[in-house]
């Protein structure tokens, strides 16, 4: 068992974390959160894995995925941020409006 | 040769912990305030596994983006979210 | 290079509403005229492609080909799915010219968001490889949150918001599989992918990874929840491009990787079975949804849940009898994109000129609003599934299918499907010829809203007579594999 | 004001089902085969045609330059998508005070070194367009803390070319290597490094002005 696949286990562990909390967390901000440590968990598997080269440096390909992965998420942060500011404006709640309350 | 090899698995054992650990505090703390902090704590951090994975140019741009500039939208959220608040409070009292 | 000469169409279709995106967002004065402009030359483009496809091409972006670089290809079934794209983004265009137009402020954020949406959905219907792919869902998933938020309500800020955190869930979930993938075989090719993967541990678990987030997506049940909210709030031309083409898009790329990926390697009846056990109560479910709503716009989105557990039926059925089954399905998603599209443009008529969507308050919009509400008939034959239509032509394949495979339980979902669907569409048409106690307010919609609902509406029809070349151009390059 | 989480039952399922799917896929992970080298070789053989002499970079802006074309669309339209949402942002006359207008003074300038020396080094080492763009996108964040605003002549539509300068390039670059090359994004080797050094440097001062932008907002000083 090597240090690589340890880390991508790690990985993991940051996924499941993240998920939980997206599901039992109410509050958006946590949830948006969330979905961030989740995302860091998935670039950690890739990344990790990458390093399991015999001897040469690690494969570059999924580096580059996980940097245009950072790039992704930052985006979408940002989107879910403003969408957090403006749902706190018009409802006065930090959270998801009940589906079933019309 | 044989000591640094241990005390890079005692520094990659302890990365790992730190990192699920500041992960779990993140998302399950009191107060949004230091979730946002420890978040910011928690992409420096991982910018250090980066870097023990052999992968600088992820670790630029895990410090800059991941931590850096999602840290900052986070924490200027935080205030405008604050300053939402405390207009309600005012509304609710008058 | 690559020695044989290679269609730039196809590419042509990714970058011609890229650069449409990008000058509406400079030139915002002139966003709606550079759109529509950009509709109708993808339109031409798509039409031409379908004319010139004689068998699948590839296309190795940069020249590297795979696994090194990021190839698209072009097959019957991207084809179809590109086709439906350009259709219905051309209608939605122009009707979205017509409805931005009392509404600059939303105009100029409208046009470069849905030209940078449907860059999204051709590179998805385009690409070959499964990163690639999960780049174009993060573009179009973004994309759809910010349009689906542009209404501004608060029912459609909370609907896009729930939106935005389960397409990322989806995307992330799809992430790790492709992480998976790659690992264990070295490659993100899909092609490649087939040829490697075997059935071991790390296929499996990617299966349901992938699978999971995509259905997620598709709004299959019990995952539809999402759907109604911010398909029923979203502005109508966004809500229209939601229900016809967004959700379309999650399923396509299920599909093929299933065809290609899993599909070969067996993965046991159960997994087809779960699949279209969900579709079956997808389809119960939604329909007595729709029947409940008062309101015209969540009864259509509830609709839409219903009819998308329909695809779903396709694989328990192409396990039985092969391809056949992906044929229907194919024609029910294609029907379904033209008349869900032409539904939510008349309702969106319908909101504009009476100030709301109540049901029980349409009060005589036949008399009023006549065309909308023939497209409204129109699609609503094809969702039923009544000849002649494409709706119908889906449905009998689809029949066809499950009684080949002898599996009568299918047959009688879609016998329930389309009754349910009669009774929630017949109730809409019911309302609209009774007199309301309350008149209202009547505000004048543009006669282009209302006639490109009714083209759209009427495509359907024609979907239902043109069978053949449709069924020709869908089987370009045998997508669904009968044998090697 | 905290909202309530979810119920004790659910919690406590989901966790169920979290540690299992947890050990399911770890399990997988340990099965992996302990050494592979991926697509290291395929990029290593490459690299003499590729225009660059760092992997990473020949891989993000060469051979899946394409998947970067696109990120930097989803990153542009994320901006996009805040503009629609939020109010724009006035035109302020806030003067910072002088000790935090004095901080940026000595430091944005050293940033935007910084962000130069990146971009330049990403083609023969760690760096490039993304590192460069975000170490401009936070001298900007800091600028914008300390109440700086863009200047009015530089909002409308230059903000707006700014923005969509990197994924313009790219997609210039793109198209007019076809009758070149033959294919879509495939540069002539000897004009590679150049053509991937003039989209980077547009595509890092584009992710710049993102970033800054998506901190600030709204879109400054449009009219509602």
């Amino acid at each position: 068992m090597s240090v690589a696949v340890l880390y991508a286990v790690t990985g993991l562990g940051l996924f499941s974390l993240g998920l939980y909390a997206l599901i039992v967390r109410a509050h958006l901000l946590r949830k948006i959160l969330a979905l961030n440590i989740m995302g860091s968990g998935v670039f950690l598997v890739l990344t990790a894995l990458a390093r399991r080269a015999p001897d040469g440096p690690p494969d570059p390909v999924p580096h580059a995925m996980v940097i245009t992965g950072i790039v992704v998420a930052v985006a979408a942060t940002a989107l879910a941020l403003v969408l957090l500011r403006r749902v706190v404006e018009t409802t006065g709640q930090p959270r998801l409006p009940d589906p079933d309350s019309e | 040769m044989a000591i640094a090899t241990l005390l890079g698995w005692a520094l990659d054992g302890l990365l790992m912990l730190v990192l699920l650990w500041l992960a779990w505090r993140v998302l399950a703390c009191k107060g949004l305030f230091r979730a946002v902090v420890l978040f910011i704590a928690f992409g420096l951090v991982l910018s250090l596994v980066w870097v023990r994975l052999d992968a600088p140019d992820v670790a630029l741009a895990e410090a800059a983006i991941g931590a850096g500039l999602t840290g900052a939208l986070l924490l200027s959220t935080l205030a405008r979210l604050d300053a939402l608040d405390a207009k309600q409070d005012e509304d609710a009292s008058s | 290079m690559a020695a044989e000469h290679v269609s730039l169409l196809p590419v042509l279709l990714i970058f011609l509403p890229l650069i449409g995106a990008l000058l509406s967002f400079v030139f915002r004065r002139r966003a709606a005229g550079l759109g529509i402009a950009t509709a109708v030359a993808v339109f031409v483009i798509a039409i031409a492609l379908a004319f010139s496809l004689t068998r699948p091409q590839r296309y190795p972006v940069g020249g590297w080909g795979a696994p090194l670089g990021i190839d698209l290809v072009v097959d019957g079934l991207s084809l179809i799915m590109l086709l439906m794209s350009a259709t219905v983004g051309l209608g939605v265009s122009l009707y979205a010219g017509g409805y931005f137009h009392a509404r600059p402020q939303l105009a100029r954020a409208f046009w470069p968001l849905w030209l940078g949406l449907w860059t999204a959905l051709n590179g998805l219907f385009l690409a070959a490889d499964i990163f690639n792919l999960y780049v174009t869902l993060e573009l179009l998933g973004l994309s759809a949150v910010a349009l689906a938020a542009l209404g501004g309500s608060a029912a459609a800020l909370g609907g896009a918001m729930r939106y935005l955190l389960v397409s990322l869930l989806g995307s992330l979930l799809y992430l790790l599989g492709v992480a998976l993938l790659y690992h264990a075989f070295g490659s993100v090719d899909i092609a490649l992918l087939g040829e490697r993967a075997s059935a071991q541990p790390v296929t499996l678990a990617a299966l349901v990874l992938m699978t999971v987030g995509l259905i997620l997506k598709t709004a299959l049940f019990p995952f539809h929840f999402w759907l109604p909210p911010a398909h029923a709030s979203a502005s109508s031309p966004v809500s229209a491009l939601l229900s016809a083409l967004v959700v379309k898009a999650s399923f396509y790329i299920l599909l093929r990787l299933w065809l290609e990926i899993f599909e070969p390697l067996n993965p046991g009846r159960g997994v087809t079975e779960l699949l279209g056990l969900l579709g079956a109560l997808a389809v119960l479910w939604g329909s007595l949804q729709a029947l409940r709503q008062t309101r015209l716009k969540l009864l259509i989105a509830y609709s839409t849940v219903a009819q998308l557990g329909y695809l779903f039926l396709g694989f328990p059925l192409a396990a039985a009898v092969g391809p056949a089954a992906w044929q229907a399905v194919i024609y029910l998603a294609l029907s379904h994109a033209l008349a869900k599209a032409a539904l939510f443009m008349a309702a969106g008529n319908i909101v504009l000129f009476g100030g709301h969507d109540r049901i029980a308050d349409l009060d005589r919009v036949v008399q009023r609003l006549p065309l909308s509400l023939a497209a409204f008939a129109i699609a609503g034959i094809s969702l039923m599934g009544l000849p002649p239509s494409g709706g119908f032509i889906g449905k009998w394949l689809l029949l066809e299918a499950a009684i080949e495979a002898g599996q009568w339980w299918w047959v009688v979902i879609i016998l329930i499907g389309g009754m349910l669907a009669a009774a929630y569409l017949f109730k809409v048409i019911g309302f609209a010829f009774t007199r309301a106690p309350v008149s209202h307010e009547a505000n004048a919609v543009p006669p282009v809203m209302e006639w490109t609902a009714l083209v759209l509406a009427v495509g359907t029809v024609l979907l239902g007579l043109w069978v053949s070349p449709l069924l020709a151009w869908l089987a370009t390059g045998n997508p669904f594999g009968v044998g090697p | 004001m905290t909202p309530r989480g979810a119920a004790p039952w659910l919690r406590f399922s989901v966790a169920l089902l979290l540690v299992g799917m947890f050990a399911a896929l770890a399990w997988v992970l340990l099965g992996l085969p302990p050494r592979s080298a991926g697509l290291q070789p395929q990029v290593a053989a490459q690299m003499a045609v590729s225009g660059v002499d760092h992997p990473v970079t020949a891989v993000l802006l060469n051979f899946r330059g394409y998947d970067t074309l696109l990120e930097m669309a989803v990153l542009l339209l994320a901006c996009l998508g805040v503009w629609s949402l939020s109010p724009a942002v006035p035109p302020t006359d806030e003067t910072p005070g002088a000790m935090l207008a004095a901080l940026p003074r000595q430091l944005v300038p050293l940033m935007v070194l910084m962000a130069g020396y990146l971009l330049w080094r990403g083609a023969t080492g760690p760096g490039g367009a993304f590192q460069a763009g975000a170490v401009l996108g936070a001298a900007g964040v800091l600028l914008l803390l300390t109440g700086w605003r863009l200047p009015v002549r530089w909002q409308g539509w230059r903000l707006r070319l700014l923005l969509i300068a990197g994924v313009g390039m790219f997609v210039l670059v793109a198209l007019a290597v076809v009758p070149a090359s033959g294919v879509l994004l495939g540069y002539p080797l000897p004009v590679a490094g150049t053509l991937i050094l003039l989209i980077e440097a547009l595509a890092g001062l584009s992710i710049g002005v993102t970033l800054m932008a998506l901190f600030l907002g709204g879109e400054p000083g449009a009219s509602r």
